[in-house]
């Protein structure tokens, strides 16, 4: 397996706020690895980071070796990485125009293709379409923001809490619909408090005010007593 | 009075439509930037004394001053654009610190046309547009309003093309509705904003080469009038929307004549009052769309 | 809070001390009182307008309308009732008031959409009352004239009073539960409804303060002028103004339009007496250069270094 | 606990743009009740605390609380009767450090508020002067209920309060709402996560597409085929 | 104790609404400023020798408040010996009371708002332009005499025009005239096709349009541009800005219209103070590049002759004395700008503004003849204006 992300000693923050301290992570080609961290631990810091919105103060970020700490999110999308926000749409936009800024960088006809493949699997967007995008509840917007990163076809792509605020059917499809986004050999980076979403998981991350606690894989992690105090709450009082 | 009605609805269409285009520059940079450019009247004056300048020293004809305008926005633009606006951006109210540098610039422009030009009114022969009169309906308009007119519509539409049908303008749209999403979708957020803005002085320079028709004259001084103008149109007609501004000069246009025709004195109410009315009805503007708050 | 009222108005009353002081002896040493008056002026605006602005993020485009509004009722009450000038004068914050009751409307409105509507009211005001129709009611576009009253010295220490007591009210702002009630309006009002706040009413209660006090300076500044014709008390410039001069200095503090007003204005006569040719010019430059060197208004210079501005 | 219900909600209706979001809602709650309120996404669940809260206002039906119509009420008026709510998307005063976003609630709702007992509830105590925009989503929200809680309800609508919580932070969060219901306080929580539902109580209402199509206990309701349909999925 | 110089404080308009008018005001005055100085100054009868005169002037950018505070600036810093008022009423009116306070006598070229004169002041002379009220009688009183019965008028919505078209129609009315059309525009209008539509349907023998410069020149624009004819148009800015306005309507456009001739357009020969219009115009030219003088900058001038004749008259250097000396010149001096007569409350009653036409020559040019009144009749009105 070949590193496709590599994240080399990075640091980030807000302002005087320094958040991330020196993280390391690698995600190969093709897998699924899970960033885990109670409230506050700086999941959504290092995405934002490693996407570009948030600016690196150290440490070099290299996507499919090449290094691209420098690089404006533009850049870094166009070479194949695709985010998903927590909240973030397009409100005034309808959801159809939302979707097709997902596949910013492709075809009309791929971009419909695709948009097509969300609506089968989010019928409530289907039934939007022409809706604008602020009118809808938490939830359908969630779905929203997936279909979007999903849309993107890139090689990386980064989820922040993609199952958040769905209702149970649909968080099962979510599942199953990634399944499939796995086998075409998307590597995702996925920041996920949902245990469901482990069985999806090749490796995994805990992180811990802003530095990496654990790492490992799906197993070692599911057998960590860090990641079960930190996730399960075992031993939390102890 | 049938006829009077028809000449100033005529006349209100082809005014709005070319006040329409005053407008639509404004919209774009507002729109998208969320900038309160104080100084587009001046851009508009700007393309008029290039106009100007085209036909009274070099003898070309002042629609000349239209790929002048372009070339133009393109000179001053791009410096302009990246020298303030990213730096706006990365304020706390970018929308609010906008509107003090903005005026500084508007200053500043009017300050140099009157240094280079003088103070005094500007206009352009009538015969570089054609000099006759066009009727439609019987009611005879010089041929200047229908040039500008024309080149507003083409202006309008080819701008509502470039939003809705072009890469760059979906993406310009998208920037509008959320930056930060913007950013995350991957649209390099920086440079689609500085060909808006490029595009907005355009247009804005685009609509000052008619200026010295349909108003008569250019001078440096007037652009504050065409900013507040060109403000309550696009607010009629809601931001973001190119169509939405057409829309707002024809209310403004058609109003005004009217209003001229039959209770002349008051006829500079009539933007204001129908910005007023309709925001009161539609907070958003004829054009807008409302979003949840909860 | 547990602090006595008299501690967290301290700030403001020296603030207002000072500028007291400062206004009422300024004269003796600079006899261009029509400059100091002037300026004094645009401080109680850049506050007027930083009461509404500041504090629930309405940004009135058309403030002049209020300024208008007060002046015009002043001198027609003289003009026309020969009213005494103190009761012309307290005539002119009712006057925007009652102007600010008829606009509020447009308070359901934000961001851009209640800017440009305000600024749309502020032209209507002016186009009537400037009309040629208008011209037994107020003159229309001939103007008013009271000098049977004008009284240089008094309007200014009225002014002076003007400016202490505008200081004190955004000191109330600033300090008070109010003001902060305000503040959550402006960042949520949905949010602001659900702590118990009403949103409704405290803004329109804002809105007026903000009106009256224009008025005021309206009313003031139509007595120091005496002889003036409608553009002269209803010119967007004043507005412009008093808007880049609160937010250069910093909105939502007490401080930041006092010393944006009293900075740039000064700056503005500095420039436009040593250097007439380039006046406009020079102002200009000087704006934009603030705005790219300073982008967080004059105040960032202290709240950048941690330091908590008043 | 007596059996005039503290809210009852009469055919209540409600649509935007011609999209009809709710028909014809009834449905009452009990002094001290936890009422679980579910539905797949965009069945309405929000909306529904959008009317009780005065954010809208119903097109029709009736809304009481307390024995008193509070339709037409404004939402701070209804909050001064005793009922308020945390929100989805977070809406804390941002411009504003946590504890200010508190003070400023208890102070306008005039209760008597014990701040420091709410920071603690919400866990944010050692963070009362961070501004409120340094916190994370997650912490907002709790921002939001701190809010909610300042001003001394009766009522208190929760929506998705769990959402982005891993399972030992949701556990902590169940209890406080426990805590807060033992005080007395009836419940309307909005959530998607069984589990924790589950610990709260045993009564829920299902919605789905604007209707009530379900009503009574969960486990009953993970059985009913219509609502295993809409809400749950295959899986459950 | 003479002083070395004499400071003349004064404001112009470097931009704005004002700018055109108040600069050649401003230039007018200048010009006579370094012609007195190249003379040695000004002679100033208090102290018995000539003393250079020294022009301090600021820019208002047309804007009552700015100049509120560079008046008192001029009175109170620069301590300057005399104030000269920027040009037209609005930007005059703020300086009236500070005169009054500052009891400085403001000498107003061009600010001739009836209201000003209504009460006596000893700090307020009108030396150059009537009040604009009056301005109209001649015209008035020559579609009198040609019988034209059926007048539109267009007129702005300001102080300047308003009070024009209130003097036209109560002569009018004292004829038993009633306008056929009679429409206040806004001050900024610059659209009149659709409004010169409505006032063509009303079918008028004579159309008066009572704008400022840039209203006169959208008006005729548009009069040109529309192919709409009427017998007799009346504007107020050709008379005084005639090359500019050949420049921005074309001749064309003027061909036939009436307008009032001021000084240099009508030429006095005979004058007993400064320079005759000949004289005026020439040297103007010299110093100007071949710019030809217009009725402002003469009115700036002007301005400055009359100070000088106050100084070199006054027995005292004061305010009260200078005041004095120009009540006393009144009626008894003719300049550039005809006959100086001023009214007790320091209103201008000097030379009325005749009636002219611009009749287009064999050469293409075009010729202002006045047409009114006899005494200054140069040639006879075309009229109806001929079509084509
Ligand atoms: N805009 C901001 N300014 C200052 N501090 C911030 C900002 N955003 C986040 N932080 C701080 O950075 C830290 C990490 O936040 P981050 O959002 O990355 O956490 P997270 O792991 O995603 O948490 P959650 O599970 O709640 O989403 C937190 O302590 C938070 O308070
Ligand atoms: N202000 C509004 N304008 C237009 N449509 C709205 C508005 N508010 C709600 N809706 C629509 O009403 C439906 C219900 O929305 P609501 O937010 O109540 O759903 P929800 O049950 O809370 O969903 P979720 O679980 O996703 O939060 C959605 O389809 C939404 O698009
Ligand atoms: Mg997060
Ligand atoms: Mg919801």
């Amino acid at each position: 397996m070949s590193a496709l992300l590599e994240v080399d000693k990075v640091e980030a923050g807000y302002g005087a706020v320094q958040v991330l301290w020196g993280c390391d992570m690698v995600v190969n080609k093709g897998e699924t690895v899970l960033l885990l961290g109670v409230n506050g631990a700086g999941k959504t810091t290092l995405l934002r980071t490693l996407v570009g919105l948030q600016p690196c103060r150290g440490g070099a970020i290299r996507l499919a070796g090449e290094d691209v700490t420098g690089l404006g999110p533009d850049a870094r999308i166009r070479r194949g990485m695709a985010y998903m926000s927590e909240l973030g749409v397009f409100p005034t936009l309808s959801i159809a125009e939302n979707l097709r800024l997902g596949a910013y960088g492709a075809s009309n006809a791929e971009a419909r293709r695709r948009a097509e493949a969300m609506y089968q699997m989010f019928p409530a967007l289907a039934q939007k379409r022409r809706s604008a995008a602020g009118s809808l509840s938490g939830g359908q917007r969630k779905m929203l923001g997936l279909a979007k990163a999903l849309m993107s076809g890139a090689e990386m792509i980064f989820m922040d809490e993609p199952s958040s605020g769905l209702a149970p059917v649909f968080v099962t499809q979510v599942i199953e619909t990634l399944k499939g986004v796995i086998g075409g050999g998307t590597s995702l980076l996925i920041a996920e408090q949902n245990i469901a979403f482990l069985e999806l998981a090749d490796r995994g991350y805990l992180m811990d005010h802003g530095k990496m606690a654990v790492s490992g894989t799906r197993a070692e992690l599911e057998s960590s007593d860090a990641v079960r105090r930190a996730y399960f709450g075992v031993g939390a009082e102890g | 009075m049938q006829a009077l009605l028809e000449y100033a609805i005529v006349g209100g269409v082809l005014y709005g439509i070319f006040f329409g285009l005053v407008a639509v520059g404004l919209n774009l940079i507002f729109g998208v930037m969320r900038i309160i450019n104080l100084a587009h009247g001046e851009f508009v004056i700007l393309g008029g004394f290039g106009a100007y300048w085209l036909s009274t020293s070099l003898g070309l004809n002042p629609l000349w001053g239209l790929p002048l305008a372009a070339l133009g926005a393109v000179v001053i633009g791009f410096p302009l654009y990246y020298a303030v606006v990213p730096g706006l951006q990365r304020s706390r109210d970018p929308e609010m610190l906008s509107f003090i540098l903005f005026f500084g610039l508007a200053q500043i422009i009017d300050a140099i046309i009157s240094l280079g030009f003088g103070p005094d009114q500007r206009s352009l022969p009538d015969e570089a547009l054609g000099g006759g009169t066009i009727s439609v309906l019987g009611q005879a308009f010089p041929d200047s309003w229908w040039v500008a007119a024309g080149v507003a519509i083409l202006a309008i539409m080819g701008l509502w093309l470039y939003l809705t049908r072009t890469r760059l303008g979906f993406a310009t749209r998208a920037i509008m509705a959320n930056r930060d999403e913007a950013f995350a979708t991957g649209i390099a957020v920086d440079r689609v904003s500085a060909i808006a803005f490029v595009i907005g002085l355009a247009l804005a320079g685009a609509a000052g080469v008619f200026v010295p028709y349909l108003q008569g004259s250019v001078a440096p001084g007037i652009g504050n009038n065409l900013t507040t103008t060109s403000f309550a149109i696009l607010i009629i007609g809601s931001l973001g929307n190119p169509v939405g501004t057409l829309f707002g000069g024809l209310v403004f246009g058609v109003g005004s004549m009217l209003m001229q025709t039959f209770y002349a004195s008051w006829s500079d109410l009539v933007p204001y009052v129908l910005l007023v009315v309709i925001v009161l009805l539609r907070p958003q503007g004829l054009f807008g769309k409302a979003v949840r708050n909860a | 809070m547990r602090e006595t009222w008299f501690k967290r108005a301290r700030a403001g009353v020296i603030t207002a001390a000072v500028l007291a002081l400062v206004f009422g002896f300024a004269p003796t040493l600079y006899n261009n009182s029509s400059l100091l008056f002037m300026m004094m002026t645009y401080i109680v605006l850049a506050q007027g307008l930083n009461l509404l602005y500041g504090f629930t993020g309405y940004l009135p485009f058309g403030y002049v309308g209020f300024f208008g509004t007060g002046a015009y009722a002043t001198a027609l009450l003289v003009m026309k009732l020969h009213l005494p000038i103190a009761l012309a004068i307290a005539a002119g914050p009712v006057a925007s008031m009652v102007v600010a009751v008829v606009l509020g409307p447009l308070l359901r409105l934000s961001g851009a959409y209640f800017s440009i509507a305000n600024l749309a009211a502020s032209q209507i005001l002016f186009i009537v009352i400037g009309n040629p129709n208008m011209q037994d009611i107020t003159g229309g576009p001939y103007g008013v004239k009271i000098d049977q009253v004008y009284n240089p010295t008094a309007s200014y220490a009225a002014m002076v009073m003007l400016v202490v007591g505008v200081t004190l009210i955004a000191t109330f702002f600033r300090r008070s539960r109010f003001g902060q009630g305000l503040k959550a309006m402006a960042d949520d009002p949905v949010s602001a409804e659900m702590s118990a706040i009403p949103v409704v009413r405290m803004r329109l209660l804002a809105w007026l303060t903000s009106a009256a006090v224009a008025g005021l300076a309206g009313a003031l500044y139509a007595w120091n002028l005496s002889v003036f014709y409608p553009d002269a008390v209803f010119t967007l410039e004043i507005s412009v103004f008093a808007i880049v001069f609160a937010l250069f200095g910093g909105v939502g503090t007490v401080l930041g339009p006092i010393i944006g007003a009293g900075l740039l204005y000064a700056l503005y006569n500095a420039i436009g007496i040593s250097e007439p040719q380039y006046f406009q010019l020079i102002y200009g430059v000087l704006i934009v250069g603030l705005v790219m060197f300073l982008p967080e208004g004059i105040l960032s210079l202290l709240t950048r270094r941690g330091i908590n501005v008043f | 606990m007596s059996s005039e219900p503290i809210l009852a909600l009469t055919n209540v209706a409600k649509s935007f743009g011609g999209f009809q979001v709710l028909t014809d809602v009834n449905f009452e709650l009990k002094p001290g009740e936890i009422l679980g309120l579910v539905g797949p996404n965009g069945s309405g669940k929000t909306s529904v605390i959008n009317l009780i809260s005065g954010v809208h206002q119903p097109e029709a039906g009736t809304i009481r609380f307390d024995g008193a119509e509070i339709q037409r009420l404004t939402p701070h008026a209804r909050v001064k009767l005793g009922i308020n709510r945390s929100f989805q998307v977070p809406k804390c005063f941002i411009s504003m450090s946590v504890r200010e976003n508190i003070e400023v609630a208890a102070h306008f709702s005039g209760h008597d508020a014990d701040i420091p007992a709410i920071l603690e509830d919400i866990g944010l105590s050692g963070m009362e002067a961070a501004p409120a925009a340094s916190l994370t989503a997650n912490q907002q929200k709790m921002l939001d209920l701190g809010r909610a809680l300042a001003t001394g309800p009766k009522l208190l609508l929760v929506d998705e309060i769990g959402a982005g919580l891993n399972p030992a932070e949701l556990t902590g969060i169940a209890d406080l709402l426990k805590r807060i219901a033992a005080r007395g306080i009836s419940m309307i929580v909005v959530e998607h996560l069984m589990e924790f539902l589950n610990k709260l109580t045993s009564r829920v209402i299902v919605l789905s597409a604007g209707k009530i199509i379900f009503e009574g206990s969960l486990g009953d309701a993970s059985h009913d085929p219509e609502v295993v349909t809409a809400f749950f999925g295959g899986a459950a | 104790n003479a002083p070395s110089v004499i400071k003349i404080g004064t404001l112009y308009a470097g931009s704005g609404n004002f700018a055109v008018a108040s600069q050649a005001q401003y230039k007018g005055l200048e010009f006579w400023a370094k012609r007195v100085n190249a003379e040695g100054g000004v002679y100033v009868k208090a102290y018995g020798k000539k003393i250079p005169v020294k022009i301090v002037a600021y820019d208002d950018q047309s804007s009552t408040s700015t100049a509120t505070t560079l008046y008192n600036q001029l009175i109170t810093q620069d301590k300057v010996d005399l104030v000269v008022a920027d040009f037209g009423s609005v930007l005059t009116s703020v300086a009236i009371p500070l005169a009054k306070e500052h009891k400085m006598l403001l000498i107003d070229p061009t600010g001739s708002s009836a209201g000003f004169f209504k009460e006596k002041t000893d700090y307020l002379a009108d030396v150059s332009i009537p009040s604009s009220a009056v301005w109209p009688m001649p015209l008035a009183k020559f579609l009198e005499q040609e019988h034209i019965k059926k007048i539109g008028i267009i007129y702005g919505s300001n102080d300047f025009d308003g009070s024009q078209a209130d003097t036209l129609k109560a002569e009018f009315k004292k004829v038993g005239i009633t306008p056929v059309f009679d429409h206040a525009v806004p001050t900024g209008e610059r659209n009149y096709t659709v409004l010169l539509h409505s006032a063509a349907a009303a079918r008028p023998q004579a159309l008066i349009e009572l704008g400022y410069l840039p209203n006169d020149v959208a008006f005729l624009k548009s009069l040109k541009s529309s192919g709409l004819h009427f017998p007799f148009v009346f504007t107020i800015f050709p008379g005084q800005f005639k090359q500019l306005m050949e420049k921005n309507v074309g001749k064309d456009a003027l061909k036939y219209t009436y307008s009032y001739p001021a000084p240099p357009m009508i030429k006095y020969e005979k004058v007993n103070l400064g320079m005759n219009t000949d004289q005026f115009l020439k040297a103007w030219g010299k110093t100007h590049d071949g710019a030809e003088a217009n009725f402002v900058n003469a009115g700036g001038y002007n301005a400055g002759i009359l100070m000088a004749k106050a100084m070199g008259t006054a027995p005292q250097f004061t305010q009260t004395d200078l005041h004095k000396a120009l009540l006393g010149m009144s009626g008894k001096i003719t300049t550039v700008l005809g006959a100086y007569k001023l009214s007790p409350t320091g209103a201008q009653l000097g030379q009325r503004l005749p009636v002219a036409q611009f009749q287009p020559q064999k050469d293409g040019s075009l010729k202002t003849v006045v047409v009114y009144p006899a005494s200054h009749k140069t040639g006879d009105a075309i009229y109806p204006a001929p079509q084509g």
